[in-house]
């Protein structure tokens, strides 16, 4: 098993999350985060002075899966979130020893 | 001050200080003569006033500062507003009003007669003889609560809640009312020098400013300042604040016409006329100076615009309104622009809005004034009928006069206030509370949970 | 009640009720006069009261409330009150003006001459003489829209929204217009008993109290109360609410002289003053006892001495407002505190402010009510030209008649109106739908996104 | 148009038009009679008012439309209603007014004599007899500034800024002072055909919701609409924006009244009762149709109704009210509903709420106006005693010519701004701009920090 | 050593935080993400538009904690956390290689 | 590839972030999150009542980077976010298996 963390850019999360329920993948959580990179910042102003503001918003997708899947998984946000352009993000795979699932008590690949 | 039972209408409120003063302000003192008979529809517009400039404070004001600060101040800016009228409005009753609008002592502060507002019922005051001094009493009650909640701007972020009460409490008494006196309540301002000050440019906004100069000073800057960037966490409270202001700020300059009339009506549409042309200016300068026009710079605009009107609103015509709300929107917000370049950290620019953009009116007001708009004017200026523009530069030297002399008043009575308070007790939070936030450390309070 | 094309002015609308209804209660009734002549200032100071009045509730009350409770269900609570808003807009114009100021039938309640408010047009009503009847209608109609929507603070957060709808309907029918026909349309309380009550003590703020509390009782407690901390989702929304609140409240205190002249100006000053002492008390008390005040104390403070000051707005001075105010502070926030040692779950505290804060100030009243103040005090108490501390303890007694009969009537008839209701559909919501909040369950909207 | 020194009192806006016009429009021109008497109590009620009104653009429309949008664009959309005060507060000043209500040209237009308010000081408008023109300028300034404001809803969330500031301002001058001319001002619609708009039916909200039919068109949807769900970013923000702007909305129907009698109480009275049913017959529409009732269809239902009482609030029955009031609660809910269907992407349904709520509440005056509500009407309508159910339809012919007048003006009118503005500066913002949202990308700022 | 990362549903926080407690764990970290899974989503209304939301709030509690204490812990809050209904979370168990107490610079275990 | 996770007191991120960019590393994302531990929480008033908090903001950092880099930013961190009193918060060092530029499809060690 293994843990995808994907950064993506907010307005990519829709088709990201469609794609990914194609491959058959049913389950994801998402949340806020902000991200500093290569991808610059914007100047913010405020009553004559300006300030520059480096981190930028985007979406982090946490996705347990198997290990087949979660190749896919990868390649999947990969096309789908590529704009091309600075700041697309990336993908973190990272090894899982176990999961549970709180309902059931399942562990394992049942439990994904 | 003398309590008529007037009906003479629709003069300007400084007008009557004079003229009354002037005349025969040792006679009618003692006796109350028989019940006044009150205009309703000036009483209702007063009423209505009173109401208004409360709304400034609260939620307005409370609001335009409040949406500035970080998350973690924002429920002790909120309070500054909130405490100063609960406190004033209390203290104003006791004794604010008698030592700022009772019988002149000196030229120099009111007596005691109306502690508690005794004697009050029944009467008229000289300054407002068609609506009941009961009336004009709330209606100065809304002025005395605004006008220190304004300087909390600048020390926002870093002020002990206790040494915050006390100092208000002080600055009220023994800073606004004696100013006060001397502008509007027969002083030497108003009624020996012959300065013109329509509704507040130097009691209420030069003299809140200059305070908040000193006090940034003698406070010394917040944590992080001025390298951490503090952008304001809910720019649309702003917004409300800014707004409410301007609606509010109507019963403040038509109603310190103290009548439903001609004069509330043109000073009603200087006040919008001066807000929104500085609300241009602003933007214009911010467009080109900065490439964006933004929406804190609107509202911030037509708050200096409002500032900088507030003395002439009565006095000047509708298109001098735009000259003055374009100069405004303009030198405020390159005052407010350049102030990283003197050091001092005065947080939510209460001195580039309220300082200059009081100075500026109070001085313009000495360039455009008319008796064209207002007759009364040759009686308050001691024989002027307008300003440098209609030939007359004398003018300019009473307000000069009035300005400098408010300068100098708070300034130094600030300095005082404020080395007394931090003796009592002290005026900045400790570093730690600073940090966590004043919501938290003074008042042991959060604004936002889920 | 009569239409009398009348010229009396000024007189406070209780003063009318009694002497009216006192004299000669069925003479004029059929007859409509040659068109009553109305006075333009006092029309626009009421025109101006009702337009404060429904800003109380919205956006005022909602705010104060929707601030109050978790972010999943600020859009149903302030529902509450923009559904009152709109119910009883309707409802009073169709028959709830007519049942409460209808010709008196019995003094028990009003009859139906005024459905759809046929025959209005081209009066005046005896309580308003100089004013359109049409805008006594508008003016009244606003204080029977925020009485059932103050109880929503106790439910807030659990009921469903079918039975809100239907509770409300009911109790504004059942309970509030016959309470107000008692206590100012000509009913017993008012006119034969002669208790004072200047702008709602009873009529609105026991009342809501009461009903409150018999609500809170019979509904139990919110899951999880009281173990989990609930803290209030966005305190700003709240202090804006509170801020809206005291501005408001100077058209339902000052707007109930019915009058623009001297007896408004004192209720309005009362009513400041009133608010201001009990934010500075409660905040004391809360400094004392909890070691910090708050800005939710400043905030609450100020509501609780808006309702203790209302039912003596009229008839006090205003140094007695500045006790009232300080009384009702310390008391409602010793009321508050004890609240858990009960037991019930009145989850924004309607009970601690309204109940026992109206009740106090009705009480004080009785106390402090003055001739002075209100020269119509020796009609409307049927002799007594003061309370208690004038020398005249029987107007403790009618006072205390009044708040009983309140407490019983409100409490009782509540009661059923709860069962009834819960019998046609069920009050509170499931578990798993109060968990998910009432926003999503009730009204399937979600109050933030991104 | 006259300035006279009448007496008259308490005649609608509209009727002093026709009036005036149709006996002796060319007489009085020039000559300035003695000063004018002006009625303190309508004075202080028109003051009022127009504080009421611009509460209703700042802060009630800002939010009513900056909570539907999404975060990234909530001060772009504040900034739309703050940029619409300021600038057409000047324009109307230097030139507005006198276009709109100047000397009629033709039946076209005003002429220039009041740029610059020349000659206005001191004189009373033939359509306003008892108040100063000065105040009658700003009360109208109000109407000039919430009109094109309204329009912003539709273009949300996509116009560039400065297109938007250059379309605002050819709007207003070329759209708005001729169609407020034609209806108010003495030109055609009002004067020849005899159409009756209390306050605003055809010239605020027809004209702006056509002109955002027209808009939404030409500009195209938003990214991802409407494949994306786009849920409003803070319902209570727009709770608070219907609040205020319901509350605000008194004195734009009853300041029609341009006095301070019966008909301002009775289009209080209209008004209020059309929101409220309005309110309720959305409600009933989602409840029936979607299953649940919500916070934002209450609150559009309110909107909604205003908008159709507009035209008909000094002209009907408060019973009649209900009835437009529920229809336009149920016939907006529809539109509103079907929007999808048509494919244009009018972001925040100006159409919906504002062209179909105002088309229908023209009509239905067109049924229910009586000569027992207005006694003018006759006058007015060159004739005719009331409406359609009063047995007269030749008042629905009337009111149709004005509607199919308005649409085809303000439409195709828009239509040629549009291509206008769009060669001069590009309209739509970039792709990536409209992502990153209006706040950043137009005014490099950020609505929310920590 | 082990993180655990579980997501639950957001009232039954404060019983997961106790129960941990219970068992001697001193320190947690959590977040507000929102979930996606089995548990179907709920219709939001907008002026008679209906929408679907997918996304349902949940907590995320990021626990670090020795090998022991780690399966203690998924156990209690797999005890806790459940409801018997569906979307009641799932717990992911990490493997961690190193701890750092940043006020004392201690590292491994000593640093939990 | 390590995954560093830093948890650290809000007011120290503009400098933690200085002093990692003077490292060179180049990129990061944050999140807000609410910690427990030995540092106690607050007190809160509410109309009378008194309620504890025990959930304090951090700021959680999320690093990739190769070895060396980890180990050096870890030391930084460590260094540069102390205050010395309790609260200061902690670092977890994760194994990571793959990362992806999503931007350019890299993946490894060019893909940080
Ligand atoms: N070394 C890193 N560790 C953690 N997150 C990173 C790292 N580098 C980049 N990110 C995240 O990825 C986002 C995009 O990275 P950036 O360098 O701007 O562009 P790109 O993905 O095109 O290389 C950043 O905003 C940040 O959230
Ligand atoms: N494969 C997954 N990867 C990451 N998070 C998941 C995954 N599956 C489920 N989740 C999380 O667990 C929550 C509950 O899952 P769900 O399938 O709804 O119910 P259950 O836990 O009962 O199986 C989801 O809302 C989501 O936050
Ligand atoms: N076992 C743990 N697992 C996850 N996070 C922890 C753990 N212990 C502490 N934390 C996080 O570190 C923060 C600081 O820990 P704390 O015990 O208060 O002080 P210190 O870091 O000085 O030991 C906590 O607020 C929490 O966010």
């Amino acid at each position: 098993m293994k843990k995808i963390e994907a950064i993506i850019k907010p307005f990519k999360l829709d088709e990201v999350k469609e794609a990914l329920a194609k491959e058959g993948i049913q389950g994801m959580t998402i949340s806020e985060v902000k991200g500093f990179g290569r991808q610059k910042g914007h100047t913010e102003l405020y009553r004559g002075a300006e300030y520059v503001v480096d981190f930028l918003p985007k979406i982090k997708i946490e996705l347990l899966l198997q290990n087949e899947q979660a190749t896919k998984a990868a390649e999947v946000i990969t096309l789908v979130a590529r704009t091309g352009r600075i700041g697309d993000g990336k993908i973190f795979v990272l090894p899982v020893e176990d999961v549970i699932r709180i309902r059931t008590g399942e562990h394992g690949e049942q439990a994904i | 001050m003398l309590d008529l039972p007037v009906s003479r209408r629709r003069a300007p409120l400084a007008s009557i200080v004079s003229a009354a003063l002037l005349a025969t302000a040792a006679t009618a003192l003692a006796e109350e003569a028989a019940a006044p008979k009150f205009d309703t529809g000036d009483t209702a517009w007063m009423l209505t006033s009173s109401a208004l400039v409360l709304m400034m404070t609260i939620p307005g004001l409370a609001l335009f500062y409040g949406g500035l600060v970080r998350t973690k101040n924002v429920l002790s800016t909120l309070m500054h507003s909130f405490f100063c009228a609960a406190l004033i409005s209390v203290t104003w009753v006791l004794y604010g009003y008698s030592l700022t609008f009772g019988p002149d002592v000196g030229g120099v502060i009111g007596n005691a007669s109306f502690f508690g507002l005794s004697g009050v019922l029944g009467t008229a005051s000289a300054l407002a003889p068609t609506i009941p001094q009961m009336l004009f009493v709330i209606y100065q009650a809304t002025f005395a609560i605004i006008t220190p909640a304004l300087i909390s701007g600048t020390f926002a972020e870093r002020l002990r809640f206790p040494a915050f009460a006390l100092y208000m409490l002080l600055w009220s008494t023994f800073i606004y009312s004696p100013l006060a006196h001397w502008v509007w309540g027969g002083g030497w301002i108003g009624a020996q020098i012959g300065a013109l000050d329509f509704a507040g440019g130097t009691v209420v906004h030069i003299s809140s400013g200059i305070s908040a100069l000193v006090t940034a000073l003698y406070l010394g800057k917040r944590v992080g300042y001025p390298e951490t960037a503090m952008p304001p966490h809910n720019l649309p409270l702003t917004v409300v604040g800014a707004s409410l202001l301007w609606v509010g700020w109507f019963g403040f300059n038509a109603g310190s016409a103290v009548s439903s009339g001609e004069l509330a009506a043109t000073a009603f549409v200087n006040t919008n006329t001066g807000a929104a042309s500085a609300a241009l200016g602003w933007l214009a300068a911010e467009w080109i100076r900065a490439g964006k026009p933004t929406m804190l710079g609107g509202a911030s605009g037509a708050v200096a615009g409002l500032v900088a009107i507030t003395p002439a609103a009565g006095f000047v015509t509708p298109l001098a309104s735009i000259v003055i709300g374009l100069a405004a929107g303009f030198v405020c917000y390159t005052a407010v622009s350049i102030k990283p370049r003197f050091g001092y950290d005065d947080a939510l620019d209460v001195v580039g809005v309220h300082m200059v953009g009081g100075t500026l009116g109070a001085l313009l007001t000495g360039v455009f004034a008319t008796k064209d708009v207002n007759s009364a004017i040759p009686t308050l200026t001691l024989g002027l009928d307008g300003g440098l523009l209609y030939g007359h530069p004398g003018l300019m030297t009473k307000q000069l006069i009035a300005v400098v002399a408010t300068y100098v008043f708070c300034g130094v009575g600030s300095y005082l206030l404020l080395v007394l308070v931090n003796a009592i007790t002290p005026l900045r939070a400790p570093i730690d509370d600073e940090r966590m936030g004043l919501d938290l450390s003074q008042h042991s309070e959060t604004a936002y949970s889920s």
